[in-house]
């Protein structure tokens, strides 16, 4: 943790404040979440990382995906996500989101989280332990310093492909677009 | 309890007991400046001895998640029955059971107690399981070793978490016991040695198999042995001996005294017992009384040709098989009075009974083979009178002399083939009281215990002793490990590591055996070439001494300028092409004059090379004449 | 249990249970004719009735005292192209506690359809959804036969057997590509 | 059927009263709701389906993964039916053993109820009592199984491995922490009066209700019934053990927490007796190699009481390599599709999340 660089802090304090305070949606997509409570709470306390579960995803900048998404949850996470305000980052807990984990020959489970929505980083493991997810989050922040999680960038550049994969899997999509489609084509 | 149920009217300061808490010790771990180690059976990250790998691929059989597979190392140069596959696992698919550690049967792959793998790049989640000989970069010293790398780094030592553990482990590593006659009752008299499996016991052992299939490829015959073990499982003996018969037509003889070189890679010998490949063999060819009726196999089309097979061992039995299904017409020379060449005279009767023998000789003859027994070639009939007549000739002669020591008065000693082959066929070889045998081979020991079996018949109730001296020390006596116990366990006397120098003759007769000390058997290329201290000399007494140091083929009966034209290799073994093919025109040969092993599956392998070889032969011979 | 307890008493206790069952089975075989009953333990009975039957049956234990409905299941036979429904009963009461019921009945494969037991164990509709969901099976008289789990259309009820969900991941999810290959 | 003065709410399942991936339609009247709908399937995986199509032994780490809270039942259940289906017996110890497990399952398992009960309802500070305790005992896990959560320990014939040196030691330590702890629980949450407001009267069934709904476990026992499988169908050691079944009569939150709370008390006890019954000897009978194991043809449907009630198993083999037909009756099911919704009719917006832990809804159980 480089507690010491102040001057950090006076060249890029948007950065740095995204960086301390990782707030993460309040959200049990999978069984990874059992190990979200002990994080927040005493024994491991999350918050001196700065990482606090809030309500809403309005108030968020990090999701953590925690374990596999079925069908029905990842249309929720994808409307959590796209609630999300800029920036977000998410992170992929456990075997399943990587490559389908146990759940690889499910016929309601996605078994590449990343063909959805952008994801930053992964953390091996059924089930991570709490401390895989301190780890993943200082791992985050090297990369927020150094510009690479840049998911959600990635997400309205390729919003098009994006919704193509989902509306794959889900027909049409009840809601409207998250940003223009045909626009950003021509730019 | 119920009285709890009512509530007290407990004050509304009683929750703020709780502020006692505020001056205590605060519960929560500061990580990362402080840690919590995992525990000693932690399931983390995948480690693998590649060394003691084996490549059997049990582990990715047992993924239920299709995390492991193997991968080709090319780097690898593989041990004899092993394979150069290592498992490579997807930690995106992976679930930490464990299951792969619980079925390993060399115990290579352990889970490791460190579980940090956190990237933005997916492909880093998939890997070689390594451990810290093989994988410079994942394994950290202490010191070193940081959480903030985080890329499934070990630390160097003490990284071992959940291991496999024999008595607890997913495979039985120990065989079902062989009901024997006991040592004491059977140095008496010739009954058979090992009794055989009942149904349930096989069914047992065949049970033990995991289907790694690594003795298939070990085996030189490469006999279909999961399946025949599977069906045998099943409780279908005869859809197992189906199976062996599609590469062995002798499994009453080799399910006996076969070398078993697929136990020795057997992926649970690596730290139990092998599955008892030989025995469950044993126990389909005897479980099914006729293979007639059983295996239903019918002949092809006779073709007109003919095909002369000299010598009724193994290979001989095994290319009559192979050639007479093809629908050729097949006849088999032998100058013993019945089939299977040196299985009928080497291995003694506790061993071998006759009439296994018989029962695959038979069968064989009962598809239409001719047998012309007690028909020496070259003395019966000649060669050439062979060779003008049949269409090919297979050479399956084996070794049939015995060698010598050649020290001095070394004629005044039995040579060992003469020894078994007086004993099978009628004659018994009057035997003195105190034998030595020389030699430290299987032979050795069939004839040591041959002997011992005669001394007690002959003089029975008197003090009989039986040695053998040879030259190797006892790790690298070239007999198996159980021949040896079971020799050791009848009472003979062992001395290894001594040479014989001179046999001490008086008035004609067999005083003893003067023995030097060996310094070395093999010279530095690892050939045979022994050296001795001179000076340090000791004197073996008995009355009767045995060589059973070697055989060598006999090919006296070839006309010599045929014999000139043959090909020998350096080693002196007969020289064939990858057809079992001669020099000779027409002429393939196998068994124990082409190869080293000298054993009985190598030589049907020998036999299953030439017979296909032969068969080619003849069609391409064919459509030349019709081309013609 | 399968387990060992070689102390339990085998010989006292469970006998007595196992007379109350037989005057159970005595009696069900005198009201239903056609039922075939095997018991595979002392204390559990296996029915097979007939589709008609069933109704009745249900009835018929719940007045007994089978007033628990643990389960409702089905299994796919799909060999002899019937649907096996499976209702498992048990007691509240605790002299009865220990006995299971497990009551089948076959229904042809082709067009399934049953009736609903809602009006008998109210606790059965969320089973019956479930089971119209994965079979495909229509319970007749079932309130809300709507989805449950699902959010796709599935052209064969997912756990049917010739619903093979290794093929149909291959067929459909391995499809969709990464937006990394797309552009 | 929907009035004009009516709304239908979605709850969940990204809600901060929502405990689980889970989601609930409430048609709501001003902050009355009128009917409640539930809307389970987030986390449904086919586990079932997946089940047909691995071998005996390749199903056990996917049985624990339906209850990521309690697994240890869940492997103990199949383990049960495979055994019974195999006709494999267990050592006595390695029962013991798994009645241990078992238990201390149930405590981790309960003190998360007490968790999310005590934070929904704004105790945070009872909440993270429970939350380190309970953490505590997925250490000692750890050290037994070599997982913290998922454990794969409970296997047919036995367990996994013997337990390690010094275990004994360590459960009594923890237990003895958290023991010590109970005056100040029920001080700061059991016997806090504004507690007994918040739960009391809340989410209240009768026990005719309950029996009609197919309630089971706390939920039941909170209304007056005794009935516990591990008293009137005993399964590993429970019937060598002496230890009571709590009841209230209330049927509410209120009772339901405290029949959770005393059953907590009941385990510790039960872990005790084990620890001094416990014979010395295997603790694995070897099963069949795995890759040739069949299980002859049968069905049974076997059972356990799991923290939340009724877990039972219906495994059907046609004497192949793999299950034919699994289905697990699960304790939540009936209690977060039928209950839950009958609860809820009447009560306040407020009230829901209050309702549903108290019902204890475990939602990877609904869905599997």
């Amino acid at each position: 943790m480089d507690r010491t660089s102040i001057k950090k802090w006076f060249k890029a304090p948007d950065k740095m404040g995204q960086k301390y305070s990782l707030w993460v949606v309040y959200f049990c997509t999978g069984c990874g979440i059992i190990e979200v409570p002990p994080v927040i709470t005493s024994r491991w306390d999350a918050e001196r990382f700065g990482v606090i579960p809030v309500a809403t995803p309005r108030q968020a900048n990090l999701f953590l995906i925690t374990g596999y998404v079925s069908l029905k949850t990842l249309k929720a996470i994808i409307r959590t996500y796209e609630q999300m305000p800029e920036p977000k980052y998410t992170v992929g807990f456990g075997s399943c989101p990587i490559n389908g984990g146990m759940y690889w020959d499910s016929y309601n489970t996605i078994k590449h989280l990343d063909k959805y929505i952008p994801v930053d980083g992964w953390i091996a493991g059924c089930m991570p332990r709490p401390e895989a997810i301190f780890i993943a989050v200082t791992h985050l922040w090297t990369m927020i310093d150094k510009g690479m999680a840049k998911g959600y960038i990635k997400y309205r550049e390729n919003y098009k492909y994006y919704r193509q994969n989902q509306e794959r899997l889900f027909g049409k999509l009840e809601w409207p677009p998250l940003y223009p489609i045909e626009e950003r084509e021509n730019t | 309890m119920k009285e709890k149920s009512q509530v007290k009217r407990t004050s509304f300061l009683t929750p703020f007991k709780a502020i006692k808490y505020l001056f205590e010790k605060p519960v929560t771990l500061r990580y990362p400046f402080e840690q919590k180690e995992p525990s000693s059976r932690y399931r983390g990250f995948h480690l693998n001895d590649w060394d003691k790998c084996t490549g059997c691929g049990n582990c990715a059989d047992i993924c239920p998640n299709e995390a492991i597979t193997m991968v080709e190392i090319p780097e690898i140069k593989p041990k004899p029955g092993e394979k150069n596959e290592r498992p490579q696992i997807d930690y995106g698919r992976c679930c930490f059971c464990g299951l792969c550690v619980d079925i390993c049967p060399p115990g290579s792959l352990r889970l490791s107690r460190d579980y940090f793998h956190i990237h933005f790049d997916k492909n880093t989640f998939t890997l070689l399981a390594k451990d810290e000989k093989k994988d410079k970069e994942h394994f950290l010293p202490e010191e070193k070793y940081s959480i903030f790398q985080a890329s499934l780094t070990h630390r160097k030592k003490n990284n071992e978490g959940f291991t496999s553990d024999l008595n607890y482990s997913l495979f039985e590593p120990e065989r079902v016991p062989m009901p024997q006659v006991p040592p004491e009752k059977r140095k008496l008299s010739f009954i058979e040695q090992v009794l055989g499996y009942s149904d349930e016991e096989a069914k047992k052992e065949a049970l033990r198999c995991l289907e790694c299939k690594l003795c298939e490829d070990a085996c030189p015959a490469h006999l279909k042995i999961s399946d025949y073990i599977k069906a045998i499982y099943e409780g279908r003996p005869d859809e197992s001996l189906r199976k062996i018969f599609e590469d062995n037509p002798i499994p009453a003889i080799c399910g006996r005294i076969c070398m078993a070189h697929c136990e020795k890679v057997c992926s649970l010998g690596k730290r139990g017992e092998p599955v008892a490949i030989r025995w469950l063999k044993r126990y389909a060819s005897d479980t099914i009384k006729d293979y007639e009726k059983t295996l239903k196999l019918k002949p092809a089309k006779l073709t007109g040709k003919k095909i002369a097979v000299i010598g009724a061992g193994p290979s001989g039995l095994t290319v009559a098989y192979f050639l007479r299904l093809k629908g050729h017409k097949v006849t088999v020379f032998d100058s013993l009075p019945g089939g299977g060449g040196m299985m009928r005279i080497g291995p003694p009767l506790y061993r071998l009974p006759i009439e296994s023998i018989d029962k695959d000789v038979n069968y064989i003859a009962s598809l239409g083979v001719e047998f012309k027994f007690n028909t020496t070639v070259g003395k019966d009939i000649l060669f050439e009178d062979i060779y003008k007549e049949y269409d090919a000739i297979y050479l399956g002669i084996g070794t049939t002399v015995s060698r010598s020591t050649r020290v001095k008065n070394s004629d005044k000693a039995y040579p060992a083939l003469l020894f078994l082959r007086e004993n099978k066929i009628g004659k018994r070889v009057k035997v003195g009281r105190e034998i030595i045998v020389i030699g430290g081979g299987n032979v050795a020991m069939d004839v040591a215990r041959e002997a011992l079996r005669l001394q007690h018949i002959q003089y029975p109730g008197e003090k009989v002793i039986t040695k053998i001296v040879c030259l190797e020390d006892w790790d690298i006596m070239p007999a198996t490990k159980e021949e040896i116990e079971d020799a050791k366990e009848e009472g003979i006397e062992f001395t290894p590591g001594w040479g014989p120098k001179e046999i001490k003759v008086e008035d004609g007769k067999v005083k003893g055996l003067l023995c030097i000390k060996v310094k070395s058997v093999f010279d530095e290329q690892g050939r045979f070439n022994p050296t001795f201290y001179e000076d340090k000399k000791m004197f073996l007494k008995g009355d009767m001494i045995i060589e059973a140091i070697g055989q060598a083929p006999d090919f006296s009966f070839i006309p010599k300028e045929l014999f000139d034209r043959l090909e020998f290799t350096p080693r002196r073994k007969v020289k064939v092409d990858e057809n079992g093919k001669t020099s000779l025109p027409k002429v393939f040969a196998g068994g124990d004059i082409v190869n080293l092993n000298l054993d009985a599956v190598t030589a049907i392998a020998d036999g299953k090379r030439a017979a296909e070889g032969i068969d080619l032969y003849l069609k391409e011979e064919l459509k030349n004449v019709s081309r013609e | 249990m399968a387990t060992s307890l070689p102390d339990r008493g085998k010989g006292k206790y469970i006998e007595g249970k196992v007379k109350k069952m037989d005057k159970l089975i005595k009696e069900i075989t005198l009201a239903f004719k056609g039922v075939k009953e095997t018991t595979i333990e002392a204390d559990k009975l296996i029915i097979n009735a007939k589709k008609d039957d069933v109704l009745d049956i249900l009835n018929f234990f719940k007045e007994r005292g089978y007033d628990h409905l643990s389960l409702i299941s089905c299994v796919d036979w799909i060999e002899s192209g019937q649907f096996e429904l499976i209702y498992i009963l048990s007691s509240y009461s605790e002299q009865n506690g220990k006995k299971h019921i497990i009551l089948k009945t076959k229904i042809p494969r082709k067009n399934p359809k049953f009736k609903t037991v809602i009006q008998i164990f109210e606790n059965a509709e969320p089973y019956e959804r479930e089971i119209h969901e994965l079979f495909g099976i229509n319970f007749e008289g079932h309130p809300r036969l709507t989805h449950l789990f699902l959010e796709r259309n599935y052209k064969i009820p997912p756990f049917r057997k010739d619903f093979n969900t290794r093929e149909y991941v291959k067929e459909f999810f391995e499809k969709i590509p990464f937006v990394e290959d797309k552009k | 059927m929907k009035t004009e003065r009516e709304l239908e709410l979605y709850f969940g399942p990204q809600h901060l009263g929502m405990v689980g991936n889970f989601s609930i339609t409430l048609q709501v009247e001003g902050d009355k709701i009128v009917k409640a709908f539930a809307n389970p399937g987030y986390l449904h995986r086919g586990f079932e389906k997946l089940m047909e199509y691995r071998t005996w032994i390749q199903n056990f780490p996917m049985v624990c993964r339906i209850n990521v809270i309690e697994p240890d039942s869940m492997e103990m259940v199949y383990a049960m039916a495979v055994e019974k289906l195999a006709g494999i017996e267990v050592p006595e110890r390695a029962n013991y053993i798994r009645t241990i497990v078992l238990e201390l399952s149930r405590l981790a398992s309960h003190l998360f109820g007490c968790w999310a009960y005590a934070n929904m309802l704004g105790f945070d500070t009872v909440a993270q009592w429970a939350m380190y305790h309970r953490d505590l005992l997925l250490d000692l896990f750890e050290e037994l199984t070599g997982g913290r959560v998922y454990h794969i320990y409970i296997w047919p014939g036995g367990v996994r491995r013997d337990i390690p040196k010094g275990f004994k030691d360590k459960v009594l330590n923890t237990l003895h922490t958290i023991g010590s702890c109970i005056p100040d629980y029920d001080a700061a949450f059991f016997n806090n009066r504004l507690f007994y407001k918040r739960a009391k009267n809340i989410g209240k069934i009768t026990k005719e209700q309950a029996k009609r709904l197919g309630a089971t476990g706390p939920i039941l026992r909170a209304t007056g019934l005794k009935h516990d499988i591990r008293k009137i169908d005993p399964y590993a050691m429970y019937d060598k053990i002496d230890f009571e079944v709590p009841t209230r009569e209330d049927g509410d939150a209120y009772s339901r927490i405290w029949v959770v709370r005393d059953e907590m008390i009941q385990s510790v006890h039960i872990i005790m007796q084990c620890f001094e019954k416990m014979p010395e000897g295997e603790v694995f009978n070897r099963i069949p190699n795995p890759f040739k194991w069949k299980i002859p043809k049968g069905e049974t449907y076997v059972r356990v009481e799991s923290s939340r009630g009724e877990l039972g198993l219906y495994l059907v083999s046609n004497g192949e390599d793999k299950p034919y037909r699994v289905h697990f009756r699960t304790p939540s099911y009936p209690h977060g599709l039928i209950i839950l919704e009958k609860l809820l009719e009447k009560a306040s917006i407020a009230d829901v999340g209050n309702i549903m832990i108290s019902l204890y809804v475990v939602a990877p159980e609904i869905d599997r």
